[in-house]
């Protein structure tokens, strides 16, 4: 099916994508101004910019997800409408969506056939999936279970479906959205294997991403977004990331944690043979033990899924567990009969969420109301047993959103209205500033920009620096070397060793990550 | 950011949506034969022209503020109370035992105690699908759907076996003492001498249901369990991060909601009726769930979505009575109203807001 | 309870249960298709009221089938206006809906028949008949197969038929075929159907087209097999019957019959039991057992202790004064109120026991929005 | 111009609300007046519509139902002048007349037809809810059939405990049908529109239905058996010709004066042979003579027979 000659339509000399002066408004929000941008045939192209600078408007708009204000497409040479995603998959473009957008309780077979299928009846279309799924697996070591539910598939292997869902639709024109946002190391240098594999055949890819590596590594052509401008095309070849970098943000940007050695003190953590099993009875932390001291991070490694976030939800006080853990040498309840959330943040533990928008934020609360979220019994919040002091919240975000350079500094605006980068700052806000001696983090940079980065970075490491323990959880290998003072990697619900950050590298922890244990732990 | 401004946003908008509502509804009187501007005048006078029909509409509208504002608090925390019938018939209950039990020597003794009695017994009945939801995720809808019916069953019973008056042939207890009736706005009034109606069923508990109101406000937006019940139905991932129990929310939100609606019954049966009726909620346990969908489950929106329904029911009963329209148009009119201030809203938004962005445009 | 009886009560089961499960399959479509549907009463009704009026006047209930079916399609068009074009609040259309068939009904009926929204009765080709399968005479001597063919299976109306066939219909459509991989595709995540290239709009007003016509046979059993002709309300709360027990079906087509037939036969029982009584004994050890069962079981929490020991204490008071009326070995009559509640309180006591959470389809009840 | 108040059913519940339109519409008819009138839809209205009938001057005010009596007792003495009349209930007033029905005599007639013309020796009663109205209706329908054979046996069904079971046409033939099963061949309606579907099913399944209220015996002829006739149009029909000056009281419309009966007419004729005829013409010269007397439910609450 590759083969099939769909080249026909296409003048081979003109760039697979041209966009010309597209705009879009979401009502007063200006997400793209008048963007211009080419793409070559068989290029993997980049576009990097900060959050909310409008590179997914733009992608979704070429996918026909959303209708341009004006602008043209020119696919192949040609002046092309896409009113919508039809148009664009018939023009042979597909899209990984930074959210994927696949039916979670639906296995990958359907949801690859979704839209695609052959005839009125479903079993044929599945037959004829399957086998074609085979061949696009061995063709690009593409590997899922057809028959798997999305729902119980890794992000790694959900992104592989919304791959082959593309291919499946004969794609030429491959567009992916922050695709590395959610995967290991290990999974993204497969994918870049998949890319470079797919660019050989001669399909065009454009690339979103915020790591600036990734650019460097893959793409030929990068183009740069700032404010909802386009800022300019270079040649990869012709740049640097502190280049990129500086034309992102309008500044200079730090691209290396700047740390002192740290000053450990008296354990604050003890975990000592840790128990999860979940509701459906999957045991998912299969007795851990470890501590956290005063004034170092401690970083934990290991591909997600692999019980990093059961053991943030035991520590954080909404999971129950069994074994042991004391916070400042006093026993912590783990049955969920005596504590929760309230009473962990008591005992001095502060809690970073790895989902903010499911878990760190409610996103239809204003900024204040979030910043009290989780808080709201503090007698500082509160003007007396029954009232709670709202002009007093109000003024400690102000403050909080100062200190934090949460823009647009609005006490009033909802979560939702704020980019990316800035609800993660006010989650930090609201936990850092609380002064805790114990710090939960859970991917603090998913899908936040370079810029930002620079500043939650600085903001973990000043706490260390005050003498907090810190547990770092983070799929991303580099924020994990470069952040932690010493690292733990998990798979499979146990750990599987600790290093010092000096003495190991990307290789070896990547080999833990995959649960080989090459040398004892 | 704002599209548009505030006061299109909550005075405009809805006013357009209501003229629809009425046009609509005047074509369907004048379909039937009649004529749609005597109708609206009758409605008018009558529930607004006097002190006896707004002693009436008021009437109506106090019932439909507490079962309103039942639905909604349940809304806040996400949760659909479809019970609010079943729960104000078991506040009947519980005032009717309370106003039976004692030979009440004054008002001011028997409503406090009567208001707990309500509370207590609308809330109980809300309990058991509370605890089903919180504890075996037992639907809250159907749970609360099939208590309806349940209630309906029991208070026949008790109504035709228990309670009532030997001899009586209408399934009813017998009358409150003398000392059980509460002060109709006719005698509130009377003293500052405005010359209000004598025969209104309008009421203290009025007051009582703006107290509501007000108290709603303050528990919703000025306290942590409002926080707390807000911030649960928003997310129940995020409020158990937060540390908020769900059982307890859930408990708690459908408890209060139940009281709410349990609390409807001060108005009907301790203030309008003095004894306990078959059938004394009379629907106004479903207009809740219009009137807080509404009200945006807010208790300004409340407030008004009541009066509304309110003014219909007195028009519409002025309407049959005076132009011998059938009383099932009142109905039609109020899925009109429900229909374009509620479900077509954005017919009507999308447009002005529009027109209101390129207005800012063309200023800026 | 001998064969017979139980035949009878399967029969008038089967009967009561068609009209649930007709409304039942409609909510099903239209909530797997991501649209809360809560006026399935209101079609229903408006759908009797039609179907009856037109076969009244024109003596021919396939007319009157087809205008039933064609005013709830309309309704259910409206719904898909409000929750779709104009991203309503479904529960607020779906309200509406209720309130404006109660309404209309009634005034449009007295304006056309004058008998307060009443219609004349049904006769002759004006109503579906018992349709008598083959060889019921012959085969009704065969013992338990002979009353199980000709008093069960044969001698309902055609709508019946069609409900049940409806059942493996719903489920081949939905789960064997394309257009019922994009229908509960987009209940469950739109942006997913959209993006596929697929109209989510056209797709949801399909899944409430549907709920329209089949929400609309259930309206024209009602007044056109079961009864012969309208009545103002006369579903009485049948939509929400139907509704719960789609929940209570978890959204399966089979489990909504199920659920339909188990409404069914509570109803039918208690249509045959109303007035029964019970040597006084027997009913405090059943009050009693059950209300140590209750106790045994809150040992967990306070919060258990506290709501089933409450109900296990009513129970007892119960017993007790049950006892005080008409001693130990007296005979106890139940209240027909009781027996009347029962089939509600069944349910509740069933989906506490034995179902546990539903979940309903994901995106349901929220507006498709692409651009805030 | 006189008025009439109908209860919450509605004036089309083919019940008593029914039967006083149907009263106040030959009255029109017949004289050519006009007449003001209303149907409740809430509890509250009863009091004022009253007062707004009173106070427009409407003169005499006619209420079907017994749940008036309380609106009435306020409302009457402000309206010296006016004559009020109120069906079903008793008030104590002087401008008031109170009337009443024996509807336990008339059931008690249409009981021992069913007696007599059931085979099976099993009858059914359909009621809208359980309320003691209905209650006096069953308790002398019951004694009715026990007279005609008392072996005989009753079977009794309530519709429902909402107020829709006053319109669930569905579920009374569903009840019939239930009762049928039993072995009933006779079934007695007193359940407004729900009695339309028992009737129905009656008809539909070859036994015989007695109707309620109004004569119901057109309906289904052949198979409705005869009606329990409780005239409340006559009681209104008279309230509205007398007009302003009726004699106000006590007025209590039974087997004597024919204000509850059973019908007959060209619908039934067939139905009923000689020895029915005679047994229940007899049996209301026994009643009125006193010689039979039917246990009122209403005197105290309980029915010996049931
Ligand atoms: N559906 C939408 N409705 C309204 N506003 C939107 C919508 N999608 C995006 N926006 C706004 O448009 C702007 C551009 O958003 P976009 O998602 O394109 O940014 P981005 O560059 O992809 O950012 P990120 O790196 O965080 O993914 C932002 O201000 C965003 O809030
Ligand atoms: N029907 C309605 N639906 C939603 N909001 C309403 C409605 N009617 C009024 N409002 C307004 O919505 C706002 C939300 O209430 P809230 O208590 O959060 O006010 P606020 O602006 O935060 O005031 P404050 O600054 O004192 O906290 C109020 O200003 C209220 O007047
Ligand atoms: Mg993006
Ligand atoms: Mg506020």
């Amino acid at each position: 099916m590759q083969d099939a000659p769909q080249l026909g339509r296409q003048n081979t000399a003109a760039p697979a994508i041209e966009l010309r002066g597209i705009s879009k408004a979401f009502g007063p929000v200006q997400a793209n101004k008048d963007i211009s941008i080419s793409v070559e045939r068989g290029a993997i192209h980049g576009i990097v910019g900060e959050n909310g600078a409008g590179k997914s408007t733009l992608m979704s708009i070429l996918y026909g997800f959303y209708k341009a204000d004006a602008g043209e497409i020119f696919i192949g040479g040609e002046r092309t409408a896409i009113p919508d995603s039809q148009a664009a998959i018939s023009a042979g473009i597909g899209m990984v969506h930074q959210h994927f957008k696949l039916v979670e309780n639906f296995t990958v077979l359907e949801n690859v056939v979704l839209g695609a299928e052959d005839g009125a009846l479903l079993r044929p279309s599945l037959a004829k999936a399957r086998k074609l799924l085979t061949e696009l697996a061995k063709e690009y070591e593409l590997n899922v279970d057809p028959d798997a539910l999305i729902e119980n598939l890794s992000v790694g292997h959900q992104q592989r479906v919304e791959i082959l869902k593309a291919l499946y639709r004969h794609a030429d024109i491959l567009i992916l959205d922050e695709p590395t946002g959610v995967l290991t190391p290990a999974e993204a240098d497969h994918l870049f294997r998949i890319l470079r594999n797919l660019k050989n055949e001669g399909k065009t890819i454009i690339l979103i991403t915020h790591k600036l590596r990734e650019i460097m590594d893959v793409t030929d052509t990068v183009s740069v977004m700032r404010r909802g401008e386009m800022k300019g095309t270079i040649k990869t070849a012709d740049t640097s990331p502190e280049d990129l970098a500086e034309r992102m943000v309008g500044r200079k940007v730090l691209l290396q944690v700047d740390k002192t050695p740290a000053k450990p003190g008296k354990s604050v953590l003890e975990v000592k043979d840790l128990r999860v099993t979940d509701s459906k009875g999957v045991v998912r932390l299969k007795g851990i033990s470890f501590d956290v001291r005063a004034g170092e991070i401690l970083g934990i490694a290991g591909v997600s899924g692999n019980g990093q976030s059961e053991l943030l939800e035991v520590l954080g006080g909404f999971e129950t567990a069994t074994g042991d853990i004391h916070i400042n040498g006093h026993p912590i309840d783990l049955t969920g009969k005596f504590s929760d959330g309230q009473s962990r943040r008591a005992q001095g533990i502060a809690h970073v969420p790895e989902d903010r928008q499911r878990e760190g934020l409610i996103m239809d609360f204003m900024a204040w109301e979030n910043i009290a979220f989780g808080y709201h019994n503090d007698p500082a919040y509160n003007k007396n047993v029954l009232l709670m002091d709202n002009a007093a919240i109000r003024a400690d975000t102000e403050g909080k959103m100062e200190r934090f350079d949460v823009r647009p500094p609005n006490p009033r605006l909802q979560a939702k209205n704020f980019s990316g980068g800035n609800q993660q700052k006010i989650v930090l806000a609201r936990e850092i500033e609380r002064n805790p001696d114990l710090l939960l983090v859970g991917q603090p940079t998913r899908g936040v920009d370079i810029g930002a980065i620079e500043f939650i970075h600085q903001q973990i490491v000043a706490l260390r620096d005050q003498g907090k323990a810190i547990l770092l959880v983070s799929v991303e290998l580099e924020e994990i070397m470069s952040l932690s003072d010493r690292i733990a990697v998990m798979f499979d619900g146990q750990i599987m060793g600790e290093r010092l950050p000096g003495e190991t590298d990307e290789k070896e922890l990547g080999l833990l990550m995959a649960g080989m244990n090459g040398k004892a732990a | 950011m704002d599209k548009m401004p505030k006061w299109a946003d909550v005075l405009l908008i809805p006013f357009i949506n209501l003229l629809l509502a009425f046009i609509l509804s005047g074509l369907v009187i004048l379909a039937i034969g009649k004529d749609p501007l005597v109708a609206i005048k009758t409605m008018v006078e009558g529930s607004f022209g006097s002190t006896n029909a707004w002693g009436y509409t008021l009437y109506y509208a106090t019932n439909y503020i507490f079962t309103g504002l039942a639905v909604a608090i349940a809304f806040h925390a996400r949760m659909f109370n479809i019970g609010g019938e079943g729960q104000a018939a078991i506040g009947g209950l519980g005032v009717a035992l309370v106003c039976l039990a004692v030979d009440w020597p004054h008002w001011t003794l028997a409503l406090p105690a009567a208001t707990i009695g309500a509370a207590i017994f609308g809330a109980g009945w809300a309990l058991i699908p509370a605890y089903l939801q919180a504890r075996r995720g037992s639907h809250i809808v159907i749970t609360t759907i099939m208590f309806n019916f349940i209630s309906a069953a029991l208070m026949g019973y008790l109504l035709v076996n228990a309670l009532k008056e030997p001899g009586n042939m209408a399934a009813e207890t017998r009358d409150f003492p003398a000392g059980a009736h509460l002060p109709s706005f006719h005698e509130m009034l009377a003293p500052f001498g405005i010359e209000f109606s004598k025969h209104a069923p309008a009421n203290i508990s009025f007051l009582l249901a703006l107290l509501c109101c007000f108290l709603f406000w303050v528990l919703i937006w000025r306290t942590r369990l409002g926080f707390a019940i807000r911030s649960f139905g928003h997310s129940e991932t995020a409020a158990r991060y937060a540390g908020i129990s769900p059982t307890k929310i859930i408990m708690i939100s459908m408890m209060i909601s139940g009281a709410l609606a349990g609390l409807m019954a001060i108005n009907n049966v301790m203030g309008e009726s003095e004894r306990l009726i078959l059938n004394s909620v009379e629907g106004a346990g479903f207009i809740g769930i219009a009137v807080a969908l509404m009200g945006r489950s807010h208790p300004v929106g409340v407030f008004l979505a009541a009066l509304l329904f309110g003014f219909l029911t007195q028009g519409g009963a002025e309407l049959q009575l005076w132009e011998n329209i059938p009383r099932e148009l009142v109905v039609v009119i109020q899925a009109l109203v429900i229909l374009f201030t509620g479900a077509l809203d954005n017919m009507v938004r999308a447009p002005v807001e529009r027109l209101f962005l390129k207005f800012k445009k063309r200023v800026a | 309870m001998d064969f017979l009886t139980l035949i009878q009560i399967l029969d008038s089961a089967v009967r009561l249960a068609t009209p649930l499960l007709l409304a039942c399959l409609a909510g099903l479509f239209s909530e797997r298709g991501g649209i809360f549907d809560i006026g399935l009463e209101g079609k229903m009704l408006a759908a009797a009221m039609l179907s009856a009026s037109v076969a009244a006047v024109t003596g021919n209930v396939w007319l009157g089938m087809f205008a039933g079916v064609g005013i709830s399609i309309l309704l259910a068009l409206l719904h898909g206006l409000a929750s779709i074009t104009f991203r309503g609040d479904q529960l607020i259309s779906g309200v509406a809906i209720n309130f404006l068939a109660a309404g209309l009904t009634v005034v449009i009926g007295q304006s056309w028949f004058g008998l307060g929204g009443r219609t004349p009765s049904l006769m002759g080709e004006g109503r579906f008949k018992s349709l008598e399968w083959p060889l019921t005479e012959t085969l009704e001597g065969i013992p338990i197969a002979g009353p199980l063919y000709s008093e069960l299976i044969s001698g309902h109306t055609f709508l019946v038929y069609v409900a049940l066939l409806a059942v493996p219909a719903s489920w081949f459509i939905l789960f064997r075929t394309r257009f019922g991989l994009r229908l509960r595709a987009v209940g469950e995540n739109p942006a997913a159907v959209d993006t596929a290239g697929i109209s989510v709009v056209r797709l949801r007003y399909a899944a409430v087209a549907i709920c329209g016509v089949l929400c609309g046979l259930a309206g024209v059993y009602l007044a056109t097999g079961l009864a012969a002709g309208f009545v103002k309300d006369m579903t009485a709360g049948r939509g929400f019957i139907a509704l719960a027990a789609l929940i209570f079906a978890k959204w399966r087509p089979w489990h909504a019959m199920g659920a339909c037939m188990l409404f069914g036969v509570l109803e039918a029982l208690s249509n045959r039991y109303q007035s029964i009584e019970a040597p006084t004994y027997i009913i405090v050890a059943i009050l009693i057992v059950m209300a140590a069962g209750l106790v045994w079981s809150s040992r967990k929490s306070l919060l258990d202790l506290a709501v089933l020991g409450g109900v296990a204490f009513l129970l007892v008071t119960v017993g007790t004064v049950s006892l005080f009326s008409s001693g130990l070995f007296g005979q106890t009559a139940i209240p027909g109120q009781f027996i009347q509640a029962l089939p509600y309180i069944l349910t509740v006591v069933i989906l506490a026991g034995f179902v546990g959470k539903a979940t309903p389809p994901r995106a349901g009840g929220e507006p498709y929005v692409k651009e805030r | 111009d006189p008025a009439i108040i109908f209860d919450l059913g509605g004036k089309f519940d083919k019940s008593f609300n029914e039967a006083a339109f149907t009263g106040a519409t030959r009255w029109a008819e017949e004289t050519g007046g006009q007449f003001r009138e209303v149907e409740l839809q809430s509890e509250a209205q009863r009091e004022q519509a009253l007062r707004r009938f009173a106070e427009s001057g409407s003169n005499p005010i006619v209420m079907a139902g017994f749940a008036f009596a309380s609106a009435l007792e306020t409302v009457a003495p402000d309206f010296p002048d006016t004559k009020f009349v109120i069906i079903d209930m008793v008030v104590d007033q002087p401008n008031v007349r109170s009337v009443v029905f024996n509807e336990h005599e008339g059931s008690y007639l249409v009981g021992l037809l069913a007696g007599m013309a059931s085979k099976t020796g099993t009858v059914g009663f359909v009621g809208g809810m359980d309320i003691p109205l209905i209650s006096k209706f069953a308790c002398g329908y019951v004694q009715g059939v026990k007279a005609a054979n008392p072996d005989a046996n009753v079977i009794q069904n309530m519709t429902g405990t909402t107020p829709s079971a006053w319109n669930d046409p569905v579920k009374g033939g569903e009840l019939t049908r239930a009762q049928i099963s039993q072995g009933a061949d006779v079934v007695y309606a007193a359940a407004g529109g729900t009695g339309l579907g028992v009737l129905q099913t009656a008809a539909d399944e070859g036994i015989f239905s007695i109707g309620v209220d109004s004569n119901q015996n057109h309906l289904h002829p052949g198979s409705v058996l005869t009606s329990m006739t409780k005239r409340v149009d006559v009681a209104v029909y008279n309230a509205f010709t007398e007009g302003a000056d009726l004699e106000t009281g006590f007025n209590v419309l039974g087997l004597s004066n024919d204000g509850v009966g059973y019908a007959l007419d060209e619908h039934n004729d067939a139905l009923l042979n000689d020895e029915m005829r005679a047994a229940v013409d007899a049996a209301k010269a026994q009643i009125i003579s006193g010689e039979i007397s039917v246990h009122d439910y209403m005197s105290d609450e309980s029915c010996p027979v049931m």
